[in-house]
């Protein structure tokens, strides 16, 4: 209705929006963490099950667009029985690659997706082992500036409208 | 790259279709491609203003139906102008308008919840020195009369306000505008989008006192590649597009004859038995509204309701789920609708009429628009309102909003 | 007033027919048509941008049309805008790349015999501060490259040149054109209308260097409703349209799918034999030619003659009689053709591309453009030889010209 | 191929082409006249036979458009046993209605018509009776200055872009 760009999917993406692999809330996770912001459109949810450096489960949620339930869904299939250190260095090209292809307008899905995933893994070490890596960055990784920033973009679109969300 | 064949054999073709995204473009009945056909390749084929049979037949294709857009429209006098679509006719509108007048006036008025073929074009002309002012609208998209009133001044160039809102159905009172704004200065110019509004309600230009109006042939079950403006006689436009005329004193190049026949065809389609389309329309529309309300909870209607509201207009936001992954799912399922989605956009805010009705963006994300049709059947709505409730709640097991609408996430945006 | 339907009773239809107005427009094969229809109302007619089904099956048929246009123009990397014809695509050609380099250069430099769809976008400009030079062709129609780089100077934004002429068919030597200007400055923006080029005459962007390339369906026998303009990566435009873009960055509004697929088909029958074809057309061509010269006295061939003509253009003034009297004699006779004459122009002057190349008015007001066609047959232009003279001949008894050719009226005019 | 108007003819035009009335040089003709210019794309001849004050016979030779050929052709008819008193009345709307309408562009072709009748009673006048009956004013008609303008005006675009007509 205004300003449109064609949404064209691979069959992987049409695939895990019909049946994501993962889904819904763990209820005895080790750490979650959620990116996005409803009023963005988009917010990933990440379950981690950790077992020592190794995750051993994931799952998430996702309120978004196919894509990104799919990048949500295939996150969570690419993180298992990976390391911790493993898992931190998943980018958002890689998740891209594994759905065959995103539409160049969607990469904020794979971004937003591995912004999540990033934050779980820094909480975990946080909040759960108090302690920090070498390998795990003190700064914000690039893909949790970018979930943090669509966050605060939009306190502040809603700040300028003065719409109360 | 990604492959389209590909992906179409994964979604597979659903064994029962309903197609309720007329709004931004659809099928064509039978009967419509019936009367393009022989401008094809049998007769009219030629070049409407050459001198040889071919051309001659062909101009009599544009002659008839201009006839015909202007008996239905009541415009006697006016002279019409055929363009492609609705988007060229707002363009030659708007931009016409100003650069025909250009010295005199430079304020244009528009409402808040235009199509983005009246907003672009009025802002493109910022850069010249013309002003657009957006009138708000109100909680169901109309725009109070008192308000336009006071923004008339002895600057004010034109007035372009739609009849009918294209995404919530708001159908404004036309009559009472133009005559609030003739009645400070009747030297402004009065437009109005008339694409949503063609065979939905009645226009006559007479009454309406209007000076320029616009329609649209694929709105009316018409094919794509003609639009029109109706321009009041005397009414002088700038060109904005140039080459060799035809027909059309302000749109160059030969005229689209098969489209225009077809659209002709619709026309007659469209306004035989008016009264009976409308009402099948609407009856539709309620069954669908009323469904979908009874059962979907968290759901709300945008636009008005009653005889305010578009025949074929359905309008709904489904909290906590996001608008363009409803479409998939119900496009999965046979159901082909749109979203006001910022997803699906170039930018990155969701629909600008759901947002100027006063709803949150988490509720312009989650909305889905419905067209009916003359052609649907009650049983077409049965299937849609048979998935409708199922679609939406698969999303929503998917979404972490449902269960954290009251909880976590409030706190994420700063409630 | 005069009712169209008496008047194509009293033309009646005559019993043999050959249309050779292709230039204007024209009929369509069966094929394309067959092309198009499923996307009337069976498969595709969605938007193209918009998330279901029958959305993703239109944007499959303009992803592919695209491909294919690039592969037939040797188009990789370069980027294509669809619009609704070649003037729409020329419009935004010269519009759209002024005013996206406005602050820099002024200078707009086209050949004298363009298609007023370059000609009068640019005079548009004029009373923006844009200059436009018009370079004068040689008696057949050659623009002179050592001319043409005298004119480049630092001011000089863009180049127009056509690559075949549509009224007498000059093929230009656009790499030479283009060279000569880029050795000279290689920011200059070379345009290059290739309308009545494509499905003639090879054409490769890469090896002629062009910028900007305008092609329009309905001149390759494809339906009216598609234009494009190649558009070589980098180059920035000014959009001159406003709306919804859709797949479309320049051009807005929902696309013309079912066009864009009747498009794509008359391509493949363009370019499957593209050299038969091609051959076709010249043998028709000169069998037209030579066929006239010989029957009728005090005819001149307008235009090149071998291989520098295109294989489809001829074009032949009448000395004594005026074209569009040709026009409708021949009409009668079942031929279909068109004239440089003022009389169907809205000017007084006739062509200004016969003038162009030095033919006095009462010559540019007797031409005759006939365009041959690989679907017409060799007893197709017999049948034209057939009855040609005889037309020339019935209205040159009507004309006074004639014998006072020689007499008094040369005196009239001051010679 | 430029900036065109469509041209839609009555069946009467059509039938006054294809037939014409009255065509041809009259070699015995009293008087002869001719308006326009081949640079222009219309010129008339009218041939008139005239017997004291009555035009017995009338014809004509057009070089122009279907129109033209019709114009000429349906004054000849229109002037046939008139006085010329009553031809010199007839205006270029009577040739107009007579021919049941034309498209305004082509209104020129109706009043090149009526310019030529008018030159040739007057140069009958002038040439052959010399004398000036009170009727006829001195001063040239409308129709017969619009000729005159039109043969005038393509002389001067020929000089101002240096052609040789
Ligand atoms: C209200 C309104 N105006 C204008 C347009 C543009 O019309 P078109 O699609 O024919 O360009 C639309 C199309 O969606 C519309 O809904
Ligand atoms: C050389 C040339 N350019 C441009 C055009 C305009 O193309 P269209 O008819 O598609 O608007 C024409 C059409 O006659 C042409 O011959």
């Amino acid at each position: 209705m205004s300003t449109r760009t064609p949404l064209i999917y691979t069959p992987k993406i049409l695939d895990l929006f019909r049946n994501p692999r993962n889904l819904g809330r763990m209820e005895d996770a080790t750490v979650s963490s959620q990116a996005g912001s409803p009023a963005c459109g988009d917010v990933i949810t990440i379950y981690l099950k950790i077992d020592g450096e190794k995750i051993t489960d994931a799952s998430f949620e996702s309120y978004g667009c196919a894509a990104n339930i799919a990048a949500a869904s295939i996150i969570t299939e690419m993180v298992r029985n990976k390391t911790l250190k493993e898992a931190w260095s998943i980018t958002w090209e890689d998740v891209t690659n594994e759905l065959g292809g995103l539409p160049s307008i969607k990469y904020h899905c794979s971004i937003l997706a591995v912004g999540g995933l990033k934050r779980a893994i820094r909480k975990y070490f946080e909040e759960v082992r108090r302690e920090r890596p070498e390998w795990l960055p003190e700064n914000l990784s690039k893909e949790e500036r970018q979930a943090l920033e669509e966050e605060e973009l939009i306190e502040k679109i809603y700040r300028k409208y003065g719409v109360a969300p | 790259m990604v492959k389209v064949s590909e992906f179409l054999k994964e979604h597979g073709k659903p064994p029962r279709e309903v197609y309720l995204d007329h709004e931004n473009c659809g099928w064509v009945p039978p009967e419509v491609v019936e009367a393009m056909l022989p401008y094809f390749n049998k007769k009219g084929y030629g070049h409407p203003s050459i001198t040889n049979l071919p051309g001659w037949e062909a101009y009599e294709v544009i002659e008839s139906t201009i006839e015909k857009i202007n008996k239905s429209i009541n415009a006697r006098d006016g002279e019409l102008v055929l363009t492609h679509n609705g988007t060229e006719a707002n363009n030659l509108a708007i931009i016409g308008s100003a650069l025909a007048r250009s010295k005199e006036r430079n304020k244009i008025i528009i409402s808040a919840i235009e199509h983005v073929s009246i907003i672009f074009p009025a802002r493109s002309l910022e850069e010249n020195g013309y002003r657009v002012v957006m009138i708000p609208v109100d909680k169901e998209g109309f725009v109070d009369p008192y308000m336009l009133s006071t923004l008339i001044d002895n600057e004010t160039l034109m007035v372009s306000i739609q009849m009918v809102n294209h995404e919530i159905g708001t159908i404004q009172n036309i009559k009472e505008l133009v005559e609030t704004v003739k009645d400070k200065d009747d030297r402004i110019i009065f437009h109005t989008d008339a694409v949503d509004a063609y065979g939905r309600i009645n226009i006559d230009v007479e009454e309406l006192g209007i000076d320029l109006l616009t329609l649209s042939s694929h709105k009316i079950h018409g094919p794509r590649g003609v639009g029109a403006l109706y321009v009041r006689e005397g009414l002088k436009l700038k060109p904005i597009m140039h080459g060799a005329l035809s027909t059309q004193k302000m749109w160059p190049s030969v005229e689209n004859v098969p489209a225009i026949a077809g659209f002709s065809r619709a026309i007659d389609l469209a306004f035989t038995n008016f009264e009976d389309n409308v009402e099948k329309m609407k009856m539709l529309r309620d069954m669908l509204i009323e469904g979908i309300l009874e059962e979907v909870p968290e759901v709300l209607l945008n636009g008005p309701t009653g005889e305010k509201r578009a025949p074929d207009n359905v309008n709904m936001s489904f909290l906590h789920v996001e608008g363009e992954s409803i479409t998939v799912e119900l496009s999965l399922r046979g159901i082909y609708v749109s979203s006001g989605s910022a997803c699906t956009s170039r930018v990155l805010e969701p629909s600008h009429v759901i947002l100027a009705i006063g709803r949150k963006y988490e509720e312009a994300h989650g909305s889905i628009l419905f067209k009916t049709s003359r052609y649907q059947k009650v049983e077409d709505i049965d299937y849609v309102l048979s998935q409708v409730p199922a679609a939406i709640e698969r999303l929503r097991t998917i979404s972490p909003l449902v269960r954290e609408s009251r909880g976590i996430l409030k706190k994420m945006v700063g409630t």
